[in-house]
């Protein structure tokens, strides 16, 4: 970070630089989706970049998604690298069928003789005071899937990285967004490529009572918490996962050993997310230094609420610290 | 394109129309009065729910302006016993089929995803994903047609449904699914687009090629194009159309030709993808104007009672504005109680643990603690 | 089961005869999908039904999974409670749109004004030698959604009176049906509604040294797997899981206690598998209780291979063992 | 409906498509002997495979008897660098390709999920999701208009891509988006249906009440309608089709009417819903008879021609048999290669557990004992 390049971007245009930067390394890299080109998409990651490259290479689509995903995966085929923008995660499903049986699929269909290079996209997670369906983190509803990864940065440097890893992959590859936080800045050195890939997680604070996993827009959250636990007295160490299809096993596993309690924070509803399956393996590998079961602060069993409830629905400061509570009760 | 009421005012005379509107009194001067007024009325609450979102009161506010007429005629067009099925920019539908403004801003403010009994107003919730709800109208006109009440000849019992949607969702698989399932079935269902020449930054050009009307050809769907700024020609078209629906005739599309003419919604900002010269062409177009033109033509409407118009949708703003400015955020414990009909554990015990969590604030309150 | 009424019927036959007996008492269900009519589906479940309830309960519908649960959505709407069959497992997914954002959200999103009851059937599960999307197992693409519930009977009682049950629900309700099994026989006694209701777990076999946990058609190898263990002196408690949505957690984590030990068998991949969600809730609830982290059985990281690899990826006798000598060892 | 050849061989003049064949050199006497062979040739592959799966060495077969001349003409219309997306019936499309029969017979023995190279045979694997392979053809033909492969004049260079799905596919939402894609980009790509009457048991008319091939017109996509069992119709009418698309005119919808004279897999019976005079109707309008019967017309087929094109036929199915027979299973090991194209840290793990778990049987049949 004490690179004479460095600046300090929003996450968004963090992003707009790793696909300009990652489109004028490749030619084949091409970005498709719903308003993306002239607006810039409603997000404005691809703000200029309709401008500086044409309609041929940011593509306005029409608005149907298991076609945009469906002919990202023809134009991969081709040779191409498509980055497909999914405008809001709740409107990832009409793509489902191309995503789960195709592009996770066709590679292996094949028998490696095709490769899929292809990114999709989704700005996610709630919080943002929107309407239904604009606020949903859908991670485990793709991690199950054998053919795809899953990438959920949640700093600028992350997000710049991230994207270009995610592009230069011969695998599919999900990129959850921190909707969020999309304005938050933070340093980017786009000249030097970090030694950490984009497939590990990270400790962001070393601690030793217990450990917290978090990621994507959760991440201040966790560390946050972390400090405020901190003024209570309680060390917490705090690791991005970064990488949620393949999480980083090894990584979780060595802080949960020496901190023996784990708490992961997500937004999507706990029951059936990704926190489950990460407190399973997890506890299978610490079984002996775990000091209290895995314990997870994330959304109800509901579908998401309103914006003015959303308040009660996501994790906050006194919700995760009340998971900390319980965690070091044990 | 039918059209009969150009831009000024003018009536063109549409045998086939004008007498389908004439049996069903429809074009009557103190119908057309009536039109008038409806589409001054949600302009007004429009542009107060505009004012409301800036003022912080709503999340979002999806603007209807200068599709008046075509939600107004399409509104108007259908039967009491019919079933709409909207999208979410569907106010002045909404309107005609009695749903108060303020719940529509339930949606838009966040405290509910929903605001109308969708059984009692015979109209479906507002619906955010993008031609989700055209299957489910397709489903309830097949139902109609289980029920009997498709095809009697008695016009207090024969139903069909109105399935909206706009020009960027026709590009939806699931609309051409419900294409393919209305045609096969012959099901009792209108397909009605206002296309309002853009989605969000996109113009229907990406979306299609040839006139939108031409794509329920491809199942042999029968489709008219109207002019959406006329609320004749749109009365008269659904009106026809649903008619045919409702004898058996099968499913018809309709597109209607209009304009979006604010921002997409209260998000977007419309100057980055389109030109003001558009704008202005389209606002020569108003579908208020030209019914007023055509009632003074008519020398049907005085200043009176345009006057009177005026005033009530400035007193249905201001309700408006005061029924949301008193409008109590509700209890979050409430969004457990309707994601399942039936009982569930999981639910329960996550209202359990809410409640506990939220418990240990308030003994703190008197403790002056954190939990 | 010695009811003089009960008989001894196939899977498919005892949920035919489900299916028949409910359109009798209920003139309002009707069933939808694909080759359903004079076929009676390419499992023949709807065998005869067509001539016995005519063109308009018993609907062939164009060949396009949205449109048959979108138009039952309608449908039930309008007061129907429409059945809908998918073909197999691996074609839900263009369905998975209407079902995550439609069928499963409208009770909510109309506050609870209109109810949505609807059994969509899914023939799933591998085993059967078949091509590509033939054999999977989605559970857990479906339970992580709030607003559906998922069954998944194992015995011809259970697929009649669980279909039954799933009919009346006011809830929609995501049949599991295990194909494998269609064929095998067993009694069924449809003029007794039994106690245990579709929403409870069954402790099919009482055991004390460790209690395995599976579904539908993983639960024939469950109980062979502890008739074998038995032979080896290990005393399994064996239980059916019956509702994978909402997880009978009382009865499991009861025995859980018990025994101190817990296998979760399924047919699908382990990683992000619903045994995940099971295994972090029954050692949140059981902690002190349990001598070894639950362990899992399941299908790897991997797409469902072809049909001659497919023994190697299906959990069986040997695989089953082997997790409980894992846990044993613990 | 384009014919050229009648069910009794008779050739009608068709100056349009006369006049393309005849440029591309595709109806010479030679040729017509070649088609002639490849489909005596798949014919006898095709009974050879539902053979192989009576006697349990495939898990099912998908026979495409009765659409050799649909799929023969199709294969042979497009040029070498054209690339093509079949489903999963499309054996004599394959064969046109040069894919050798038992390359399709892997995937229904269960030993791969596909069992050729798409990019160097320029094939698309057999897709089973149906309607699934259509978009991903359409953004194929994308990248060619990126390439510049499109429209430069150059026969060698101009490139198009031709999509195949069957009747009731094309029922499925993403057909339908694909449709709106190829139209809206102009893609090269020629959309091509074989309606052989039936989608397992429900015959055509439910996707469709009118011609399919008129499904594409909604979005201004030129279709024709050919009949399926004339291998000059489709041969013609495709290669047109193709040529429009390689020279930038954008796609066309083809439909070609034929009929599936087996039953749906080796798993279905077709008794169970359609008519045995059906059956015999279609029989009536035998493909390869049709053919034969024009040739011998034509003075251009002599029965040692037929009867090295049965023996070949014979050898070819022999050659199917053995190599079938022959066939081993793969190590299970391998199914851990290809999910994904980079190292990943759960796969490997899952294959290390894969290799101990088998290791203990190794040692097991060493020490003999279970472990
Ligand atoms: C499935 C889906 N994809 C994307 C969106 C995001 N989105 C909301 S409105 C909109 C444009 C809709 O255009 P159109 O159908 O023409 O309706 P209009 O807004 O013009 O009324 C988009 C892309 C969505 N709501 N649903
Ligand atoms: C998405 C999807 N739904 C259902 C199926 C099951 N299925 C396999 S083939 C078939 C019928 C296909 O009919 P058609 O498209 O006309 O092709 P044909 O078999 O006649 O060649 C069905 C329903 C499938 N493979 N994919
Ligand atoms: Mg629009
Ligand atoms: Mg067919």
């Amino acid at each position: 970070m004490s690179s004479t390049t460095s600046s300090s971007l929003p996450i968004a245009k963090a992003i707009t630089a790793a696909l300009r930067d990652a489109m004028h390394a490749d030619d084949k890299v091409l970005l498709m989706g719903e308003d993306i080109g002239p607006l810039g998409g409603v997000f404005r990651v691809t703000d200029g970049l309709h401008a500086e490259f044409g309609s041929q290479r940011v593509v306005d689509t029409p608005l149907a998604e298991a076609g945009i995903v469906g002919t990202a995966v023809g134009l991969s085929l081709r040779g191409y690298r498509p980055v497909v923008e999914i405008q809001f995660d709740g409107f990832v499903y009409p793509a489902y069928n191309q995503i789960t049986t195709q592009v996770a699929k066709m590679h292996n269909r094949t028998s490696g003789l095709v490769t899929v290079p292809m990114v999709i996209r989704i700005p996610h997670g709630g919080g943002i005071g929107a309407v239904e369906h604009h606020s949903e983190s859908p991670e485990a509803l793709f991690a199950h899937t054998a053919g795809l990864r899953i990438l959920a940065p949640a700093t600028a440097q992350d997000a710049y990285w991230m994207t270009r890893q995610a592009i230069e992959c011969e695998d599919p590859v999900i990129m959850l967004e921190p909707k969020r936080r999309y304005w938050v800045k933070g340093d980017v050195d786009p000249d030097h490529r970090p030694e950490l890939s984009a497939w590990q997680a990270a400790v962001v604070r070393p601690g030793l009572d217990a450990t917290l996993l978090a990621w994507g827009p959760s991440m201040p959250l966790a560390l946050e918490s972390a400090e405020a636990a901190a003024a209570d007295g309680i060390d917490l160490e705090v690791i991005d996962a970064r990488s949620l299809a393949p999480v980083d096993y090894p990584t979780i596993v060595e802080s949960v050993r020496r901190t023996g309690r784990l708490l992961i924070v997500h937004e999507a509803p706990v029951l059936g997310g990704l926190g489950g399956e990460i407190a399973a393996r997890v506890t299978e590998q610490c079984f002996y230094h775990l000091e209290a079961p895995v314990l997870r602060v994330g959304g109800y069993h509901l579908p998401y609420p309103p914006a003015r409830m959303e308040h009660a629905y996501l994790p906050d400061l006194d919700r995760v610290l009340d998971g900390v509570d319980r965690l070091l009760e044990h | 394109m039918i059209q009969l009421l150009a831009p000024d005012g003018t009536r063109t005379p549409h045998p086939e129309l004008d007498a389908v509107l004439e049996d069903a009194g429809l074009a009557t001067p103190e119908r057309l009065r009536g039109y008038y007024r409806d589409m001054v009325m949600i302009r007004a609450a429009d542009l107060e729910a505009t004012s409301l979102q800036r003022q912080g009161q709503l999340g979002l506010w999806a603007s209807a302006l200068g599709q008046e007429a075509a939600q107004i005629g399409a509104g108007h067009a259908a039967r009491e016993q019919d079933y709409l099925v909207p999208t979410y920019r569907e106010h002045g539908v909404a309107w005609a089929r009695g749903i108060e403004p303020w719940r529509l801003l339930e949606l838009f403010r966040g405290i509910s995803h929903g605001g109308w009994d969708p059984n009692a107003l015979r109209t479906h919730p507002y619906m955010i994903v993008l031609g989700s709800q055209a299957p489910h109208a397709v489903g309830y006109a097949m139902g109609l047609q289980r029920d009997g009440v498709v095809g009697t000849g008695d016009p207090g019992t024969d139903t069909s449904v109105l399935a909206l949607f706009g020009d960027g969702a026709s590009s939806e698989g699931e609309v051409a699914e419900s294409f393919t399932f209305a045609a096969s079935f012959q099901a009792p269902v209108v397909f009605y687009t206002q296309n309002n020449q853009w989605a969000i930054s996109v113009p229907t050009q990406v979306q299609s090629r040839v006139p939108l009307a031409q794509r329920s050809r491809g199942w042999g769907i029968p489709s008219v194009r109207v002019d959406g700024n006329d609320v004749l020609a749109v009365l008269g078209a659904v009106r026809t159309a649903l008619d045919a629906a409702r004898a058996g005739e099968g499913p018809v599309f309709i597109e209607a030709l209009t304009y979006r003419m604010a921002a997409h919604t209260t998000s977007d900002d419309a100057s980055r993808y389109r030109p003001a010269a558009e704008e202005e062409e389209w606002a020569a177009k108003d579908p208020i104007l030209r019914l007023r033109l055509h009632l003074e033509a008519l020398g049907e409407i005085d200043e009176g009672f345009v006057t009177r118009c005026d005033e009530e949708a400035h007193d249905l703003a201001m309700q408006l504005h005061h029924h949301i400015h008193g409008m109590e955020d509700p209890d979050p414990v409430h969004m457990f109680d309707h994601a399942y009909a039936e009982p569930h554990p999981i639910v329960e015990a996550d209202r359990a643990d809410y409640l506990d969590y939220i418990a240990q604030f308030e003994d703190d309150e008197q403790t002056g603690e954190r939990a």
